[in-house]
């Protein structure tokens, strides 16, 4: 309905930089399509290395996610509610794998878990080998994810405050079923943005996988292995399979990433 | 402060675009040349040789390319923007082991022992491309833990010891100097790899550009080529 | 006999009361003088910078002490309404009983059963954020009275409510609180005769006065 | 004051996956510092290429840290507050960057601004060369990082709800002004959150500058690109320049990012 | 005059009434029957799915034509108190003023002339988020004055206020809304009685009576 959205009332003038923006991001991608060769996309896809790069970067993508979500949802719960000192350092830290250069960040994994790594050793020990294994895949990709879902579910926990969280306190409701009950319904939309932005982030995820987890086709060699390893030898094809790898990021986002509509509340 | 030879002489910048492999020596190529060309400053790019190929296709304002393939300097001749490329080396692989090679390993065929983590580049690249020419011409089938992008991703796994071995070129083993260990092996000679070298038709210094080309291929660079493990042209 | 004694500096507050329990105190005075203050500390949302709260022989605060809002049985009636905006009517009711560890389908009795008791039956399955201000709080007081507290705390219980609906609500209350622990914030002298046994007044964050009020009959409301 | 904490009342199950969140992210940091030699870091510090891609990564950083402001809140809000069909898919290709390995992105931006490219011949004719320059940069770090942005200002103007914009509205404000003042401090936290991961995305940028902006010391050579570069021929040095960076990014966000207390409300 | 027309089917409303220029008129009715939606839909805050709005010759909103709020010149204290809570106390009411284009110096004045009408001068500076439910609403109150609204609509003003404010409030009230055109809600028929010289009454969304109340005189209050 036009006449809401005047009452909802942006200034006008913010939708050109808001257009900028969007072009942005939007023509470097028509850019990329109007590159592609269709014919040429549909024999790639039925390739064999395509395909397993396609569904190991699915499964990996899909488990760094859930793992990010259950690591970084109490950690962010903890950064937004809980009073202890050093909490700015220790942010700060969780926020280091942002700014790393991911092969940086693999090369850090493998001083870790690594077979002469800090707990590498040990882990050798014990008989675990985590390297040039899918575990290490999702594991590149948590530790390049876990910063956003981590911010994320801080920021929105901050802004729905305390006040509902007390009231449910008071009705005799334990700190979990708060937590599950009260605050988790009540940052849905921060959870959901978290989860979107460490699932397309792991999907994209490229330097850490490669110098952490190797290249093997159908056990590490995820989908941006295979395009830059497509690349070394056909630019075109790489650019081709980028394109599976976009429309399948616009229809998993376009299909969870519905923010509820807002409230619409008599003042 | 400017020099007073600077306002006779302005600074000319020469961009040179080579294959990340040939990162050591040209840094120390460009040093000379800049020493026999004053008021010429050589400013190095290095890359995958596909990525700066593209890089060029789309108007990079590169004088010299030098490619680790021939295949890939020729996308860049189909573009128009390169005429007669001329190899100046090439490249044997070598097998890459922590120092002091304590697995034992004395020929290519040692690595197919299923014990041994081995580390190869995948047949998209050069380096790949001749492991796969040399598995075929031997008959030894190799189960690698993991086929890199690059010789740099491989001699990272060696390096940190997470493989046993890897498969690069022998001027690679050279500059990771006490990191590794190399091996020589017989069969390489069968899959040797070649470095063309050419100047651009559209760099902003065309007689520079030229000029380094020569340079390249002169007795100095060579043999400074083959004091970082490069082989002569075939 | 609960005995609360707080000092907040940043709100000026400095009080020491005592409440009986089985009956329901009044807690009067001006705009800002520390009635809301005094019950969230009650209820323990608010923690003073010193202070004590003994109820019978249970220390639930003192220097060393703090027992956490969950485990004192203290259910505050806010001033501001704050219904749980993710839930439906219903569930905010049931949301007292569920917690205290009650079945799905008893706790479901027990919402419809306040519901229908403050007139809110029909708007069971409506989202809590789609109610007018009279509606949401009729809804609060159910859902503060479906917790059945050892205490309950309810500030200003009527403030939204419409002219004709106070009386129905107040007889309830009085219904409610009779046997009950209680404490009620009004600013309406008719409430606090009807529903307290005792009015303690506060003004500027001090106990200005303490004074009984005659018990409430049936007939006064 | 512990008391309060314990008000607080997050349950102590959840500290469990907090802590390790915490040491999956903090180990290999360790890990990293360990095999860093001191004497190495400043003898590396004190080159001038070095230099030059510090303060290269600096600048650019900064800059494009601005620009995703810029139009990212825009954006944002446009996207939060504006009812318009399509707006789940143009959402979904905002967030297409974060999904695409960075290199990718850059092949992109090549094929837009690039000589051949979509917009860049015209811009050749105008005599504007973007590729290959300082300016290239800021725009591929701005390619990857206003995604961050304006997810994030999406989620904090949703939760933040317009009955405050309404109240301002009524008051005779015009939409401007309720932009500037009302809704622009209402999401300061998202504005921060936002603006921190824009300026670490930025910052450790690697992929789509090697590709759009090439390698070029002091001109598009940054930090990320110059740790590549390094350890081409140096592990162990480039190891040692990416603790640069860390140290610079936790400087950084540790002091930018302290969000405000919370607000204690009286129920 | 002024004629609104609004049909809203989620919230069962359907309305039709007129309101004088120059007075103050009641709006009463039991909870939910659609004062608080009436009064948005003036304020231009909730779009009906149908309807229409006409002061005097000038058309503010029917099927083709919709005014913004801030070109209304209509005023809403709301029933939820909703102060800025990134502002203080003077900032919240200097609000109104700076927006319609006056100096920072005026509008501050102003701010502190109506917090000083309402008893909140001592509270300028705190943040707006730090006061009592009462002292919000005084707050409130001001901000609304100091916007000096063509229209003001007030939706139950005192329900916060203690007992002994009301009165000088309601004289704040009836002396400020005298020659101005004002719609008031409140479930205190003092109020009503005090402040307007016509009751619109609603029930269930529905318009059921519009009486005139003998106009206000100062002895009322
Ligand atoms: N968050 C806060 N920070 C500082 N002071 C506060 C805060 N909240 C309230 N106050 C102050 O504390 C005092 C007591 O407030 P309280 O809300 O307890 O008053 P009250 O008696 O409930 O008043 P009312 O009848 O208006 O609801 C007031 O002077 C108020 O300004
Ligand atoms: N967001 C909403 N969605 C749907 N219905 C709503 C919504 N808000 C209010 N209603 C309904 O609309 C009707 C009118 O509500 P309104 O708030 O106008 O009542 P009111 O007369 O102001 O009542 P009160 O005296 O309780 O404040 C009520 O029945 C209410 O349940
Ligand atoms: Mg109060
Ligand atoms: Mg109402």
């Amino acid at each position: 309905m036009s006449r809401r959205d005047r009452a909802a009332g942006l200034p006008g003038w913010l939708y050109v930089p808001a257009v900028i923006g969007l072009l942005l991001v939007t023509i470097p991608l028509l850019a990329l399509v109007l590159r592609a060769d269709p014919a040429r996309l549909w024999s790639l896809l039925t390739l064999p290395s395509s395909q397993d790069a396609l569904w190991l970067s699915l499964r990996t993508a899909a488990a760094s996610t859930v793992v990010c979500l259950v690591l970084g949802v109490p950690l962010g719960l903890v950064f937004a509610r809980a009073r202890f000192a050093g909490r700015n350092v220790l942010r700060a830290l969780v926020l280091v794998p942002l700014v790393l250069p991911p092969v940086v960040g693999g090369i850090a994994l493998l001083y870790t878990f690594g077979r002469r790594g800090l707990l590498g050793q040990a882990l050798d020990v014990a008989g675990i080998h985590l390297p040039f294994t899918t575990i290490a895949v999702v594991m590149a990709q948590v530790f390049v994810s876990l910063p956003f879902v981590v911010l994320g579910i801080e920021g929105t926990a901050r802004s729905a405050g305390e006040r509902f969280e007390g009231i449910a306190a008071t009705l005799g409701a334990s700190p979990s079923r708060v937590l599950l009950r009260v605050t988790l319904p009540l940052i849905v939309p921060g959870l959901v943005s978290g989860a979107v932005m460490a699932f397309a982030r792991s999907l994209g995820e490229f330097g850490a996988t490669l110098a952490f987890a190797g290249s093997l086709q159908g056990v590490t060699r995820t989908l941006p292995l295979q395009i830059y390893l497509v690349r070394e030898s056909d630019a075109d094809a790489a650019v081709a399979l980028a394109l599976v790898l976009i429309v399948l990021a616009i229809a998993g986002v376009a299909l969870a990433y519905r923010p509820a509509p807002p409230r619409r509340e008599t003042p | 402060t400017v020099p007073a030879t600077a306002a006779a002489e302005p600074t000319r910048t020469l961009t040179v675009f080579a294959a990340a492999s040939l990162g050591g020596t040209f840094t120390a190529l460009a040093a000379a040349f800049e020493a026999a060309h004053p008021g010429v400053r050589v400013s190095l790019v290095f890359d995958g040789s596909s990525g700066l190929a593209s890089q060029i296709v789309e108007g990079a304002p590169a004088d010299v390319f030098a490619a680790a393939n021939l295949v890939t300097m020729q996308s860049v001749v189909d573009a128009g923007l390169a005429d007669k490329p001329e190899t100046f080396a090439s490249n044997v692989l070598e097998i890459a082991t922590a120092p002091g090679n304590p697995a034992g390993i004395s020929s290519f065929a040692d690595l197919a022992d299923p014990g041994l983590v081995l580390v190869v580049c995948a047949p998209e690249v050069p380096c790949g491309a001749a492991t796969a020419a040399i598995e075929t011409a031997t008959g030894v089938a190799l189960r690698p833990a993991s086929e890199e992008n690059s010789v740099t991703d491989v001699l990272g796994k060696v390096t940190s010891g997470e493989a046993d071995a890897g498969l690069v070129y022998a001027s690679d083993v050279l500059s990771a100097g006490d990191a590794v260990t190399g091996i020589p092996f017989r069969e390489a000679e069968g899959a040797v790899g070649e470095y063309p070298i050419a100047a651009l038709r559209e760099g902003p210094q065309p007689a520079l550009a030229a000029a380094f080309v020569e340079f390249i291929l002169g007795t100095e660079a060579q043999a400074q080529l083959a004091a970082a493990g490069f082989r002569p042209a075939p | 006999m609960i005995r609360l004694r707080a000092r907040i500096a940043a709100r000026d507050i400095d009080v020491d009361l005592t409440l009986d329990e089985g009956v329901t105190t009044a807690i009067a005075g001006p705009n800002g003088s520390g009635k809301s203050t005094v019950l969230a500390v009650l209820a323990g949302l608010l923690v003073p910078d010193e202070g004590e709260l003994v109820i019978g022989d249970d220390v639930l605060m003192d220097a060393g002490v703090f027992t956490a809002p969950h485990r004192r049985g203290i259910v505050l009636m806010s001033q501001r309404v704050l219904l749980f905006p993710h839930m439906s009517v219903r569930e905010n009711v049931a949301f007292g009983p569920r917690s205290q560890g009650r079945s799905r389908a008893d706790a479901r009795a027990a919402a419809d059963h306040w519901l229908e008791e403050v007139g809110m039956t029909a708007f069971a399955t409506r989202r809590a954020t789609a109610l007018s201000g009279g509606q949401a709080q009729r809804v609060a007081l159910a859902r503060a009275l479906a917790a059945e507290p050892r205490i309950l705390l309810l500030d200003e219980p009527f403030a939204a409510l419409d002219a004709a609906s106070v009386p129905p609500m107040r007889a309830l209350l009085a219904r409610e609180l009779a046997d009950r622990t209680a404490v009620i914030v009004s600013h309406d002298t008719a409430d606090l005769e009807a529903l307290a046994v005792r009015t303690v007044r506060l003004r500027a964050g001090r106990v200005t006065a303490d004074t009984p009020i005659s018990p409430p009959t049936q007939e006064d409301v």
